[in-house]
């Protein structure tokens, strides 16, 4: 059974289940392709679905290293959200957030977007005032958002701490209210059977180890599986673009770094929306199963391992419990790390590269989960056309040498602050 | 009292035996009804003491389910302990150890535990399999709808809405061997390694020593092994170097073997006891760790084997032997290795009918049947239970001969039974060998994985790495702990001897992944108990390709409830190796992470929360705002002055606005103070000092003068601006650098880093001198005045002797060295004065002394603020990591005479590009609207989105008493061309568009003859 | 000249809380920590510059009979400690009343050393007793156990996430703590906390 | 929690530690004959390798040295440490 529905589920459930049928293929690669995309998560797969889709180039393969959606995006907190102030990255963001809004029903797969609302909490009035400028310049962009006072605060988040003993009491907020969650590992797997029913060959455990050249091109990708013949290559490995872009001799403005999540045992439903704390970094959703999903800040060191160390847990529990003080006695039940593409300003790559026929989709930083529609689309438009869609013009390798930088924060060239 | 009902009688308990303390009776309450357990109890064994069978639902199909284990693993009999503020969903009633007057309440379900609404998802249970909302919930009415629904149902517990009123805190400790689990293994290893007179660390989780030896019957040198145990901790107990934690559990092994560890201190209690954390979180930093965690037994997986009344079999010995608990009367005994017989044994010591013994072994002629069979138990071989009935409480089972393919022979036989103890084996716990990263190797003969090869300083031992025989523990122990020790320099490294045990020779166990139902029956066989996951389920994902055990896990939910899969992975990772048709080592297993058991947020957290999040700093001049009218507000660590009160006045918007006006009034018109002191301060000394402010400073210092302040600005390296100041050259080699408040510690870092890797050449040593001087600025019309009334008789400051920019160090102030600073902020004839910390508030109030006839007053924050767009300065919102020096009218800063840091990047195109956005000074063209900081400029409100934006408000005054209206600052595309155009700040969120004439930066006294006066 | 003043009583950053008494839950023999401020003591930070780090330590020790300690430790010498606090760098103490600075300045500027008065930037508690370590150890990672941290030893390091010097003092259990001075009262409240279910006295 | 060798205090915890970053970015020597490009490289471009990493820390809740460290980036583990003038060796 290939399609999804309500009444393909009954008819299955009559029946023992026993007539789905594989979600994507287990193809052996082939000799070459049209389009390869090295990363089988989020982006990848979302590349490879739209230069299908959009473009009607299916003779695509996506490798991937281990299982898809083992990468980050299989281990992200899910918060989407557009509501970023440079319009280098709002526009881009806002393209992908409005992709979310019709994902499920494109991929028939239900991706559980779920438009919560995330509000990011200020705590001083110099960070209303910025906040205030974000706002102001998404509403500009025709983007969702208000400006919200500790009442208004207090109203949604009753727990949140608003008594005395708060160290950085809470001012108010910035509210997107279209933003919100989706299930990670769906959307990974919504878009690999997306992308497979049109025909691209998903190869899981199999590793890019090496390209073969001709000059400015690159020929053939060489693989734990062998060699594959390749036109054009869309690299989009996360936290790993180093690596792989090292093997064509680039080098970029990325330093990879380890983030670390957390889970809480299931609670029936707590906290409504995305809340991210002002006074550090901390942020909190509630998955649908229960779980209170959450993180903070980098492990500050270059790292490419996928676990962190106990003060950025313990830093990340401090934020969290300072910011809701009833959630104290909750349990972690898991914690675990994944490797992010920190780029130099803050913001993501897609963007020709100096080898003619290879694209790079990188510098995710963490808040690449929300840009998987967008990244995909832009970037298999960027391949498919050879140049950049409009909306990722600003998000290009360049910005970094002629100084056209997209620096949310303000935070200048040390990855691990942004 | 909360217990209304007469306590009811222990049914289920045995008038003698086990570890409880039958003389310290306790009352506590589950789902409102009283009951009666004793000390020494967990909730668990005291409810099943009093019958209850009935402990909680399941995570999807709310069947009712009963205690499985008597250990952390537990997947079933989860509770909320507590109620009100100190509520604690999801707790294992196996780990809650009784206290008088404990209430807890059964959770997910609706109304109540008995008859649960939501029971009707079981029924639906064909609809709800593994994965169904992936494929269903799309179009209408669309996932918004029915997800309000599923997160309605989803979720285990409730949690609280009220905060904690409990503390936590942290604990640093550092030993040389680290133990962890206080059984036979680790006690053994404990003991050898403290003996040397190694700093030894014990922890083990639950309340008391023995592990696995408080469970059985057990004997070592003909004694029973707990009093070995008893023995061992008394010993312990008096080795000075010795530290023994129970009721801790070691949660992770981070990087550079630290252990992360948590005791609870208080959970044993109703409240903890004063001045005594509810938790304490330990850093344990062991040279050697050695991991004796024992094993978890794992369940089989047959036919309603969620029922209540399916036990681990271990679990049942628990209960008998350490609780005098009976968990059944009649009972059926099923397993695929040795543990059946002795638990059979040991149930019918405590008088329990055993009904049957099932060996699911097609045969097995070890010592243990043997004995089973002499003593006259009915054992069945090649045979198991394939289906259990009973919705509220196990009423009997079938049971069936296996053909050894996945089928049965013949039919199956009902048996009565109110109890089922089963045993699928044991597995070793590699969760801290893992965290380690060490490898997982499977063994064929335990079915388990095993420690494989990790660094030497991390070794598991005994049971976790499954040497199941107590006298294996016991030497693992004793050899590992004499050799950790003697790794870190401590004894001799020989072992020595272990007791001698009793043990029976065990028979290999024969793995079985899965029993097959009754033959004809539909049954519901559950891997994961606590997520609701079957064989089918694991089935249905295999046919759909989420075959790596990874995709399995994140499909069908295995092994991710609170339990982690403790109980549960390795049977659904091999239902999944079968199913594929692959060796379970091939299949593999997800990966371990911390924490081991689930862990309080607040126990990380520690003290540091709430008002502790961040420590705070104050002035040294705090005590004197504080007694004089001041409201503070946080800047960064700091408390600072906001505004000052009257006496008699309360906090308002009205006080506030009059204040904050009436302090830039008096400040312009006559004299104010104001304490500066969190400005960063740096000493800058050596020969070298001027040639290194002068490559870190934009503009040249290399010529500054002895005695002469200088402002200037610093870059990054990539070329925006980075901070500001004033730098004052106090002698030929010593200069006094000042920073803003924000980036003062950053700022030191720097050029640290210049001095020690960049430079090293520059002989220059920097310190940070902020906290041993109080600022106070002293701007006004009047502030000569007041500084020469101040300042001790012998100091000139005049404008000749102190003029614009001038420093001087020797005057004093009430006979306090001090420096004065002739410089300002505001614009005003102004200085600042250093003072010693401790003598900062005998300064400020001689100086608020000498000013009292000039009407001096102190202000705060916000007046500073205004003062300073008045004047056009920069400060943070302007300095915002995105600008440079030419974008803040600063261009002439960036010297072109010499090289400085961030120069190498100012050519780049975008930074020189003519469209940048520029400072300038905005004021609205109908006088009297404010505009707030945060609007955007733009040429046409109306323009369809998105409209082109020319910049932002940076800084905003809703009114310059000096000017008598409202101002602002702003970054304008083009800016300083369009001085005297108009443009529209406009700021949607409010709905808010004021028409703004675009001006120059500075509103007051640009010539800045104030300054010279 | 100006004429000689009596200088203002000088003001330590925990005047306002510091109130005399025993706190929290005393151990069976009186509480388990005592902590004092050391007041009137100058603290008088000494660097040495390039290459001039031996002819600084003997003026040190020419003028104040005080031999410079090496990293990671601390010496006293007559009414002095000094105390090593960073490569080529120390911190000097002395009551208000012996001029250190101003000695340490004649002895050190002309060797190449640069003299820095911090005496009021560092709030300085002395803490004694049974439970010291404990409480200490609940806000620090350095081991402090006496054979890592035995007398004389001391370490630059972090305590309830505060930059301090940590002094182990003669004698069991003494431990000088500085801090800076505007977190006294953060690092004070800390301490208490800490030490609170062993007893405290602030003397 | 990696500990991290400090050539003048010893063996301290990371989170007294500063994080700066890679080591073998050496700073134009002479800044007036360098090139916008090699500008560039130093300020942007990262070799960001996974194994040995040779990076700068600073020990700013301790001595205040910047220390030079030779770490694992996959393993965390720290090979060498030693002063910024230090040229670091991996053990054997
Ligand atoms: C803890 C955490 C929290 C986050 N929270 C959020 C959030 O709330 N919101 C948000 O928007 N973003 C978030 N992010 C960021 C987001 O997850 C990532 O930016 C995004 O998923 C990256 O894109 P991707 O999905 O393509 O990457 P990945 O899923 O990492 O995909 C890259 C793939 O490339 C594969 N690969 C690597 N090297 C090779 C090779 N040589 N050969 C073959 N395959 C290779 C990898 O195995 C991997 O599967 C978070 C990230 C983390 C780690
Ligand atoms: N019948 C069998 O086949 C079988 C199987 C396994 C074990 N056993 C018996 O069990 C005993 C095993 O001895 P052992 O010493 O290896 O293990 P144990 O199970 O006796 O003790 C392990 C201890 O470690 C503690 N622990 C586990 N993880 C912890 C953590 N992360 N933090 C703190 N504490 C933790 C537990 O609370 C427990 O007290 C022996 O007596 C053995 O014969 C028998
Ligand atoms: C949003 C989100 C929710 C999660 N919820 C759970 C959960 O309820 N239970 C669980 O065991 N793990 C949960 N995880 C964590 C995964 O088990 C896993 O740790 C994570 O995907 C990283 O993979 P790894 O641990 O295999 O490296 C969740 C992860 C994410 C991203
Ligand atoms: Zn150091």
């Amino acid at each position: 059974m290939a399609e999804y529905s309500v009444f393909s589920l009954v008819r299955q459930a009559l029946s023992g289940h026993k007539g789905w049928i594989r979600a994507w293929r287990d193809p052996e690669p082939k000799k070459s392709y049209d389009v390869i995309i090295i990363g089988g998560g989020g982006h990848g797969l979302a590349t490879a679905y739209y230069l299908a889709r959009n473009h009607g180039i299916t003779n695509v393969a996506i490798l991937e290293k281990g299982y898809i959606g083992g990468g980050n995006v299989g281990r992200n907190t899910t918060i989407v959200r557009s509501n970023y102030l440079l319009d280098g990255n709002n526009h881009f963001y806002e393209h992908s957030l409005k992709l979310w809004e019709g994902l499920s029903s494109d991929l028939n797969y239900n991706v559980m977007f779920s438009q919560r609302g995330v509000l990011n909490l200020a705590h001083s009035d110099g960070q209303m005032d910025a906040h205030a400028r974000r706002g102001n310049a998404m509403r500009l962009n025709g983007v969702d958002s208000a400006l919200l006072d500790r009442r208004d605060v207090q109203q949604l988040y009753p727990y949140l701490d608003f008594s005395e003993n708060a160290r950085f009491p809470i001012y108010g907020g910035l509210l997107q209210p279209r933003g919100g969650t989706a299930r990670h590992d769906a959307v990974a797997w919504g878009f690999a059977r997306g992308a497979d029913r049109l025909g691209v060959d998903i190869i899981q455990n199999c590793e890019v180890t090496g390209f073969e050249r001709d000059g400015d091109r690159v020929t053939a990708v060489k693989t734990s599986r062998g060699t594959i013949g390749c036109g054009r290559v869309g690299m989009a490995v996360a936290g790993n673009t180093s690596r792989v872009a090292q093997m064509v001799g680039l080098e970029l403005p990325i330093e990879s770094h380890v983030l670390q999540a957390f889970v809480s045992e299931p609670l029936k439903k707590l906290i409504d929306g995305v809340v991210t704390f002002g006074a550090g970094h901390f942020y909190i959703s509630q998955s649908d199963k229960g779980g209170l999903v959450l993180g903070g800040d980098l492990d500050f060191y270059n790292s490419y391992a996928q676990r962190g160390n106990l003060p950025t847990v313990e830093n990340v529990m401090a934020l969290g419990c300072a910011m809701m003080p009833n959630i104290r006695r909750v349990r972690i039940l898991r914690s675990w790390g994944g490797i992010m593409d920190m780029s130099m300003d803050g913001s993501p790559i897609i963007s020709k590269t100096p080898i003619d026929n290879l694209y790079l989709n990188a510098g995710w930083c963490y808040g690449g989960f929300k840009a998987t529609p967008g990244s995909g689309w832009v970037f298999a438009h960027t391949i498919a056309e050879d140049k950049p869609h409009r909306f990722n013009e600003a998000l290009s390798l360049e910005r970094f040498a002629t100084g056209h930088l997209l620096d949310e924060g303000g935070k200048g060239p040390t990855p691990k602050l942004h | 009292m909360i217990f209304g009902r007469l306590p009811l009688e222990q049914s289920h308990r045995l008038l003698t035996g086990g570890a409880i303390d039958r003389l310290k009776p306790l009352s506590f309450s589950f789902d409102g009804r009283s009951y009666r357990g004793y000390a020494g109890d967990t909730l668990a064994s005291a409810l099943l003491a009093n019958g209850v069978t009935v402990m909680g639902r399941s995570f999807k199909y709310h069947r009712p389910r009963g205690v499985m284990s008597a250990g952390p693993e537990e997947p079933n009999a989860l509770v909320e302990l507590r109620s009100g503020a100190r509520r604690e969903p999801n707790t294992r009633a196996t780990m809650i150890e009784l206290f008088h007057g404990l209430r807890a309440t059964s959770q997910n379900r609706w109304p109540c535990l008995r008859f649960d609404a939501m029971e009707v998802n079981d029924l639906l249970s064909r609809f709800l399999v593994a994965g169904f909302y992936y494929k269903t919930f799309m179009g209408f009415p669309g996932w918004h709808f029915w997800e309000k629904r599923i997160r309605a149902a989803a979720g285990m517990g409730a949690g609280t809405v009220e905060h904690d009123p409990d503390g936590y805190e942290t604990m640093n400790a550092h030993c040389d061997v680290l133990v962890v689990g206080g059984g036979p293994a680790g006690l053994a290893a404990a003991l050898t390694a403290g003996r040397t007179g190694a700093r030894v660390i014990l922890v083990d989780e639950t309340d008391g020593l023995g592990g696995r030896l408080r469970s059985e019957r057990d004997t070592l040198d003909g004694k029973p092994a707990i009093a070995w145990a008893a023995s061992v901790a008394a010993e312990l107990a008096d080795l000075p170097e010795v530290r023994v934690l129970t009721r801790t559990t070691a949660f992770g092994i981070y990087d550079n073997n630290l252990v992360g560890a948590v005791e609870r201190l208080a959970d044993h209690m109703p409240v903890p006891p004063a001045h005594v954390a509810r938790q304490r979180l330990w850093h344990i930093r062991p040279q050697r760790v050695i991991v004796a965690a024992g094993a978890i037994e794992r369940p089989l997986v047959f036919g309603g084997n969620d029922r209540p009344g399916v036990m681990l079999a271990g679990a049942v010995r628990t209960y008998l032997n350490r609780f005098a608990v009976t968990p059944g009367k009649r009972a059926v005994v099923v397993a695929n290795n040795d543990d059946g017989y002795r638990t059979a044994f040991d149930l019918a010591a405590a008088g329990i009918d055993v009904m049957q013994i099932l060996d699911t072994r097609s045969a097995s002629h070890g010592a243990w049947r043997e004995r089973a069979l002499a003593a006259g138990f009915d054992v069945a071989e090649g045979s198991a239970v394939t289906n259990a009935y009973g919705r509220m409480g196990l009423v009997g089972c079938d049971i069936a001969r296996l053909d050894g393919r996945g089928g049965t022979v013949g039919d199956s036989r009902f048996v009565p039974c109110d109890l089922i103890a089963n045993s699928g084996g044991w597995t070793p716990s590699i969760h801290l060998h893992s965290h380690a990263g060490g490898k997982a190797e499977w063994n064929d003969q335990i079915a388990a994985f095993l420690p494989g090869s990790v660094r030497s300083d991390v070794v598991t031992i005994g049971a976790a790495r499954g040497r199941f025989a107590l006298s294996d523990c016991l030497s693992d122990g004793f050899k590992a702990g004499a050799e950790a020790a003697s790794s870190c320099g401590f004894g001799t490294g020989t072992a020595p001897d272990a007791p001698i045990t009793d043990e029976v020779p065990t028979a290999p166990l024969q793995a079985l992944w899965s029993v097959p139902p009754t033959p004809g029956k539909k049954v519901k066989r559950f891997v994961d108990h606590q997520d609701d996951v079957t064989v089918e389920d694991i089935e249905l994902a295999h046919r759909e390709g989420f075959v790596s055990v990874e995709h399995l896990k994140r499909y069908t939910t295995l092994g991710m409830g609170t339990d982690q899969g403790k109980t549960s992975n390795i049977n659904g990772h091999a239902l999944m190796a079968a199913a594929r048709g692959q060796s379970i080592p091939t299949v593999g297993t997800t990966t371990f992470r911390p924490p081991y058991t689930p862990v309080a947020m607040g126990a990380f957290a520690g003290r540091t929360t709430g008002r502790h999040l961040a420590p705070t700093r104050r002035t040294a001049l705090h005590d004197w705002h504080a007694a004089n009218g001041v409201v503070f507000i946080e800047a960064g660590p700091w408390l600072r002055p906001q505004y000052y009160l009257q006496p008699g006045e309360a906090v308002s918007k009205e006080t506030m606005d009059r204040a904050i006006t009436d302090e830039v009034v008096t400040t312009r018109t006559k004299v104010g103070i104001s304490d500066v002191s969190s400005l960063g301060k740096i000493d800058v000394q050596g020969p070298d000092s001027a040639e290194f402010l002068n490559r870190v400073y934009s503009n040249g210092f290399a010529a500054l003068p002895v005695g002469k302040a200088r402002y200037g600005l610093m870059l990054r390296e990539d070329g925006l601006v980075d901070d500001d100041g004033t730098t004052s050259r106090l002698s030929d080699t010593h200069f006094l650098m000042t920073t803003t408040t924000v980036h003062a510690a950053k700022v030191l870092a720097d050029l640290e880093w210049y001095l020690q890797v960049v430079w090293p050449e520059l002989d220059v040593r920097v310190s940070s001198v902020t906290e041993q001087w109080a600022g106070m600025a002293l701007p006004g019309p009047k502030a000569r005045e007041v500084l020469a009334a101040a300042v001790d008789p012998g100091a000139d400051v005049s404008n000749e002797a102190l003029p614009y920019l001038g420093v001087t160090c020797t005057a004093t102030i009430r006979g306090v060295p001090v420096r004065i600073f002739r410089i300002s902020f505001s614009g005003e004839l102004g200085y600042e004065i250093n003072a010693p910390a401790d003598w900062g508030i005998a300064v400020w109030e001689a100086v608020m002394e000498a000013g009292e006839d000039h009407g001096i007053r102190p202000y705060g924050l916000e007046a500073m603020g205004i003062m300073r767009i008045e004047k056009g300065h920069v400060a943070g919102p302007e300095l915002d990591g995105r600008t440079t020096p030419d974008d803040l009218g600063l261009g002439r800063m960036a010297s072109t005479k010499k090289w400085f840091v961030g120069r190498g990047m100012l050519d780049k195109p975008a930074f020189t590009d003519p469209d940048r956005p520029k400072l300038v000074g905005l004021v609205p063209v109908d006088g009297v609207s404010r505009i707030r900081a945060g609007s955007i400029l733009v040429d046409d409100p109306d323009a369809a989105t998105p409209v082109p934006k020319l910049g932002h408000i940076t800084s905003s005054a809703y009114l310059s008493p000096t000017v008598g209206h409202p101002i602002s600052l702003g970054l304008l595309a083009r800016g300083r061309e369009r001085i005297g155009q108009e443009v529209w700040a406009v700021f949607p969120l409010r709905g808010i568009r004021v028409r703004a004439r675009v001006t120059e930066t500075c509103f007051v006294d640009p010539e800045g003859k104030k300054l010279h006066g | 000249m100006a004429e000689i003043m009596t200088l203002p009583p000088r003001r330590s950053a925990l005047d306002s809380v510091w109130v005399l008494g025993d706190y929290g839950i005393p151990g069976p023999s009186g509480p388990g920590v005592t902590i004092i401020r050391r007041l009137g003591l100058g603290a008088i930070q000494l660097d040495a510059r390039r290459d001039t780090a031996a002819a600084v330590a003997r003026a040190v020790s020419d003028s104040l009979g005080i031999a410079l300690p090496a990293p990671g430790r601390a010496a006293s010498g007559g009414e002095f400690r000094a105390i090593w606090i960073g490569p080529e760098r120390w911190m000097l103490l002395g009551s208000d009343s012996t001029g250190l600075e101003a000695r340490l300045r004649a002895a050190v500027e002309p060797a190449g050393g640069s003299v820095i008065d911090q005496s009021h930037g560092r709030a300085i508690l002395r803490l004694s007793g049974p439970r010291v370590r404990d409480t200490l150890a609940k806000g620090t990672g350095i081991d402090l156990h006496p054979r890592a941290f035995a007398e004389n030893t001391a370490a630059q390091t972090g305590l309830f996430h505060l930059s301090v010097t940590i002094d182990r003092r003669r004698g069991t259990g003494t431990f000088d703590v500085h801090a800076m001075r505007g977190f006294a009262q953060s690092l004070h409240e800390s301490l208490c906390e800490a030490a609170a279910e062993f007893g405290y006295r602030l003397a | 929690m990696i500990r991290i060798p400090c050539p003048h205090c010893g063996p301290r915890d990371h989170d007294e530690f500063s994080y700066v970053g890679d080591a073998t970015k050496v700073r134009p020597a002479d800044p007036a004959a360098t090139s916008p490009e090699d500008w560039h490289r130093y300020v942007y471009l990262r070799d960001n390798p996974r194994g040995a990493h040779l990076e700068y820390w600073h020990h700013i809740q301790g001595c205040r040295a910047y220390l030079k460290v030779l770490r694992d980036t996959a393993t965390h583990e720290v090979l060498a440490s030693g002063r910024p003038e230090d040229a670091l060796e991996a053990p054997r």
